[in-house]
């Protein structure tokens, strides 16, 4: 398979298998998709409130997200991120109380204290690449990151994240052209939500799917439905085993919906019609994949009752927790410009 | 004559301009049904459809390439680049495209592309969506660099711009949008690019400034006046490159003592050559040493409200600055 | 056909035909490729004699640039060349004595007055847009140029050109992008000669042929063998009439051989086999040609003569020509940074 | 002690730190087999192979964009842009990433990468070839940028640059690459960031330059006092960001005189900065306007020889600035 054209659009390779993940893991995948549900929720509350300045959201990406980092090693493996990488960068070991300390700016926000906007989630303890808000850039670092592993002989992976509208950017090209030359061990991992703001897909390019770009660099294209955590982790476990192999990089297309505004500062009534929106959340990856795992047996009405409290309670404790920490100190400002 | 924010002046100043001359066109990311992310092309793309209101894919360069491109082909091409910061992927198309067609053609091709995009900050919009980075294009020679903060100056210069033979780069003060309202003088108002203006005279020292700065720099002036601080003259910079080196020699000569502020970093801003020019063309007259402030020396500026706080000049920072001039 | 791979590499789509050129015009042909190499032997020989500080070759490229030249308009269509575009330019009008003079940096060089390195070939006269040395910029104004015409209504066509390692830089991704969400009437040409410098195409990108890079913009990607020049023209002229039909852009990619070192500068025995530059030369598409157009009836001895005098002659007297005009004046620096 | 061309001490210091160690790789365009197209790198794929000296596609912003990345994973990358005026395309990746990383991220990530690039004119390389834009980096905190121009400080320098934490812009002037010998101390040489260096003392005047302009300075300054036209001390920046602000001044103070020589154009160049600094922090000891010399205010330098050489500053034009500044 070296191109979604092999498929019907949007169907996942095996969409029937869940792979080898045991029912215990399947039950995690579910309250990380809850808990960046909840905790993303919460933002948008506080955003409202004139809490948060700025909220940007993983709402409809969850489950591409959950399902993508079951297939990696998080503590081995490197995540460069983009900002709908909530869910991922919980998966990778980011906590409610980090996510909420960052979205309000205080002190102790280990993403960046306070500097960056909310959603640009980083921490070099749990591999989690800092990121910038100029889209793409990580792309090249994301192939930078795997050279230093091949260097050096590591089978680490480096795992990065983008949307489709992005791809559109010269360091996408420029950054999938490296890393399939040196052969490297990334995977390109783009979020296709069919919207760049209010730029639907067929005003950014002229393909059906965005997995059709590999063919330009020599390495497997793939497209899988997003809202299918277990098709996703399916589809990136054989983008990371190649990798790992050193049988160079792949491109792997989710396609998910976009179930808010492009963040709290647009308004997306002005350039798609309400009901689009609400159709997309008729669909919650979210609310399939409870339904499905409860169905399956794997997952039940006690657990998830269990599950929904525990977020309940992370997300509140988060919130006071961030708001009651402190604001950095105006001395802040001038540290950390270089190193000497 | 119409009250008009300064978003407000450009918006109709764009529309009057493509009404008038059927080669202006405006493209970048958003511009279309969304009207751009801040509302500065609101309704254009009904009234000039998407052939020449076009919503471009997600690619600076390539909005700069095509912009200049249709320019060699008789177009008259406004390019909106979302944020400023977001500008350096297209550096290579300004600095060694744009700017240089006229120049390495001997004259047989030039580059009429207007580049529009918000800068500054104090709106929470963090390191990359604040930048003040305009001195790494007014170092360009053939390259033109505007900074309105004024709606009449905005409309004045927005259509001198799109008329100029050559590229220009027109800054919009985000955070100016909305906040700034003034007069505008209606039907074809023009303001000439390499024109500073005295927005305040006075005989006691002089205040160099564009942007945000300058509304901080007035206040600081008015509040130091008033408790009988001096007599202190503003000026607008309002095009940065060319410089309006008469409007400003013309000041220091009569007021012995210069305060540049802007935004921006000081280290290699616009203030640095404002200043060195000051030096060399007026040392005579100086009768203390030029000063400047400017945007903290770090990378950009922070997102949370203290830091970003502790990293803009302000009417208080300036006024502090003033009394120290006024003292030598 | 919309991608190389359709077909065995470098063999054109129709090798046989010759299309509907006449025997004149194929005369034309050869004669403009002679020419070219005429002059490009005669700038090195200069840069030999300490005459020209700078030579950079058409030599192999000739035959691909001479046939997609004709079939376009000069005079209508827009030419936005690359630095090995001397021959084509020619085609464009550019004459002997212009390019002697920019090689030698004379008043009166009509590509830039001596400002730019030789082969930056341009005149608005003759619709070639300046270029500058940074690669592949000139792809995205092929673009603008091309939307121009389109929001005119005009059926103008653009035609650029770049190298093979050239399509690796951001810039060739988002112009191809653009142009074809726009569907614009543009033709990028790539001319394949396996190197970038000292780099072969193995370092350079993981596919075999840089047309199969049109499949991820959705446009046809072709590829052929530009030793034969009406091999080229009838896959040009095919994109050219696609254009011209509002039916967007076409990637062509021409397999060429760099006969030369990459610049006077360079010293390719650092890097590739001697043998395998001499190889190169005993398939010389010039060569081929005439041989082809004798055998074929076009072309008489005589004939082949008579142009080998005519280009004699164009050579020395554009030579002595350019040897005695004066340098611009060093006054002239100043002028042209402004219009106003 | 060694007496080597420019070129020789970088290529020396390379193999040299490659050799200790294992962390430092090379990455660039025909930086292989070519051995750079100023064969900077000779010989060097064949000590280290092919892992640790990579042949990049073309493409400057995955250069510096890969190099990035193999820094935070552990590495200490040089990144070789073939010429300063193919560094554009790369701006985004250096301006707005590497020389932000460290401030983002509070501290917790840093970016340790080299970029090694050849700038500068008067070798008939045109407008695209011969640039000098040092300024737009200079202006920008979490970058550092170094221009030695001598072989002892090139050594120096680049050792500090590759063990530096932070990205590092190393210039090397390529007509110094083969002009320029001098002697090179043996075993790890180092000379600090940020340190400027008195080539010559003197008491009347002070020339502030760097690159080739120095040597242009030190001919000038050496002539003007051969004919007793007074004592010049000439100082070498060397380092660009972080300036030597102590060494600047302490000059100024004892001549009073200042004349600032580069060879980029004088708008906005590193000249405008030091310019600036000067008037700020030694206003009281300045007995002449602070005088600039820069190339020529067009976009770029000219292939054809006459306008190339008007667009530099010579020994002659530096001199006669000098007896200008004499007069005062
Ligand atoms: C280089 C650059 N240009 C413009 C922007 C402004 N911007 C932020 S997100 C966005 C759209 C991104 O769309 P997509 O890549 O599809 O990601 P999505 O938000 O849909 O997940 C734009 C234009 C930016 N961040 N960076
Ligand atoms: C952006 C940029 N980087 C580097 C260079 C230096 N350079 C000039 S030509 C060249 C190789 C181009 O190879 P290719 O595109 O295959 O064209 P060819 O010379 O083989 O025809 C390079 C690296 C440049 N001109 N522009
Ligand atoms: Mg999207
Ligand atoms: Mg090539």
């Amino acid at each position: 398979m070296t191109s979604s054209t092999a498929r019907p659009a949007g169907v996942a390779e095996r969409p029937d298998q869940r792979g080898p993940l045991s029912n215990e893991q399947l039950r995690q995948m579910y309250e990380t998709m809850a808990l960046a549900r909840g905790l993303d929720e919460r933002m948008w509350l506080l955003n409202r409130a004139g809490q948060a300045a700025f909220v940007i959201s993983c709402q409809g990406h969850e489950a591409a997200q959950v399902g993508a980092g079951f297939a990696l090693q998080p503590g081995k493996d490197f995540l460069l991120p983009y900002y709908r990488d909530l869910a991922i960068s919980l998966h990778f070991g980011l906590t409610a109380r980090d996510v909420m300390l960052s979205l309000l700016g205080k002190q102790g926000d280990p993403t960046s204290n306070g500097r960056q906007m909310p959603a640009h989630y980083s921490s070099r303890k749990l591999k989690i690449v800092t990121g910038s808000s100029p889209v793409a850039t990580q792309l090249p670092h994301a192939a930078g990151v795997a050279l230093a592993a091949k260097i050096r002989g590591e089978d680490t992976v480096a795992f990065t994240c983008t949307g489709e509208g992005s791809t559109n950017q010269g360091d996408f090209h420029e950054a999938l052209n490296f890393a399939s030359v040196r052969q490297l061990p990334v995977v390109f991992f783009v979020e296709n939500n069919g919207w760049a703001i209010s730029v639907p897909m067929a005003k950014q390019m002229n393909i059906a799917h965005v997995s059709e770009r590999a063919a330009g660099y020599g390495i497997p294209g793939v497209t899988v439905d997003g809202s299918d955590p277990i098709a996703v982790y399916t589809a990136v476990a054989e983008a990371v085993e190649r990798a790992r192999r050193g049988d160079g990089p792949t491109l792997v297309e989710a396609l998910v919906a976009r179930f808010t505004a492009h963040s709290s500062d647009d308004d997306d009534r002005m350039y798609r019609p309400l009901n689009q929106a609400q159709e997309l959340r008729a669909n919650d990856p979210n609310l399939r994949f409870r339904a499905r795992l409860i169905e399956e047996g794997v997952m039940s009405e006690e657990q998830v009752k269990e599950i929904e409290a525990r977020i309940k309670v992370q997300v509140n404790d988060a919130t006071e927790f961030a708001e009651n920490a402190p604001y950095p100190d105006p001395s802040e400002l001038t540290l950390h410009v270089y190193g000497s | 004559m119409a009250t008009k924010l300064l978003i407000e002046a450009i918006h109709d100043t764009l529309i009057d301009e493509m009404r008038k001359d059927e080669r202006v066109i405006l493209m970048g990311e958003d511009v279309g049904a969304r009207g751009g992310v801040f509302r500065v092309s609101a309704d254009m793309i009904e009234e000039f459809g998407d052939m020449r209101v076009i919503d471009t894919p997600l690619a600076e360069s390539a909005i700069i390439g095509a912009a200049i491109g249709a320019s060699l082909n008789g177009l008259l091409p406004i390019a909106e680049i979302q944020f400023f910061d977001f500008i350096h992927s297209a550096m290579n198309q300004i600095l060694n495209e744009a700017a240089k067609i006229r120049y390495r053609s001997n004259g047989d091709f030039h580059c009429p592309i207007v580049i529009r995009t918000p800068y500054g900050g104090g709106v929470h919009g963090a390191l990359y969506h604040s930048q003040s980075i305009e001195a790494i294009f007014t170092r360009e020679p053939g390259l033109k660099v505007v900074a309105p903060i004024f709606p009449a100056d905005a409309a004045g210069l927005l259509r001198s711009a799109i008329h100029d033979g050559d590229p220009v780069l027109f800054l919009e003060h985000k955070k100016g949008y909305r906040a700034i309202r003034d007069e505008v003088p209606e039907n074809g108002h023009v303001v000439p690019i390499g024109k500073a203006r005295v927005v305040k005279s006075g005989s006691d020292a002089t205040i160099i400034s564009y942007g945000m700065m300058l509304h901080e720099s007035l206040a600081a002036a008015r509040a130091l006046e008033e408790k009988g601080g001096g007599s202190i003259e503003v000026i607008d910079l309002r095009s940065l490159r060319p410089l309006d080196t008469e409007t400003i020699l013309e000041s220091v000569m009569k007021t012995g003592k210069v305060l540049i502020v802007h935004e921006a970093n000081r280290f290699g801003g616009v203030g640095a050559e404002v200043s060195a020019l000051i030096s060399e063309e007026a040392f005579a007259w100086l009768d203390a040493p030029v000063m400047r402030i400017g945007g903290a020396e770090v990378p950009a500026m922070p997102y949370t409200k203290p830091l970003e706080a502790a990293y803009l000049p302000n009417q208080q920072t300036i006024g502090a600055a003033l009394e120290k001039l006024a003292a030598f």
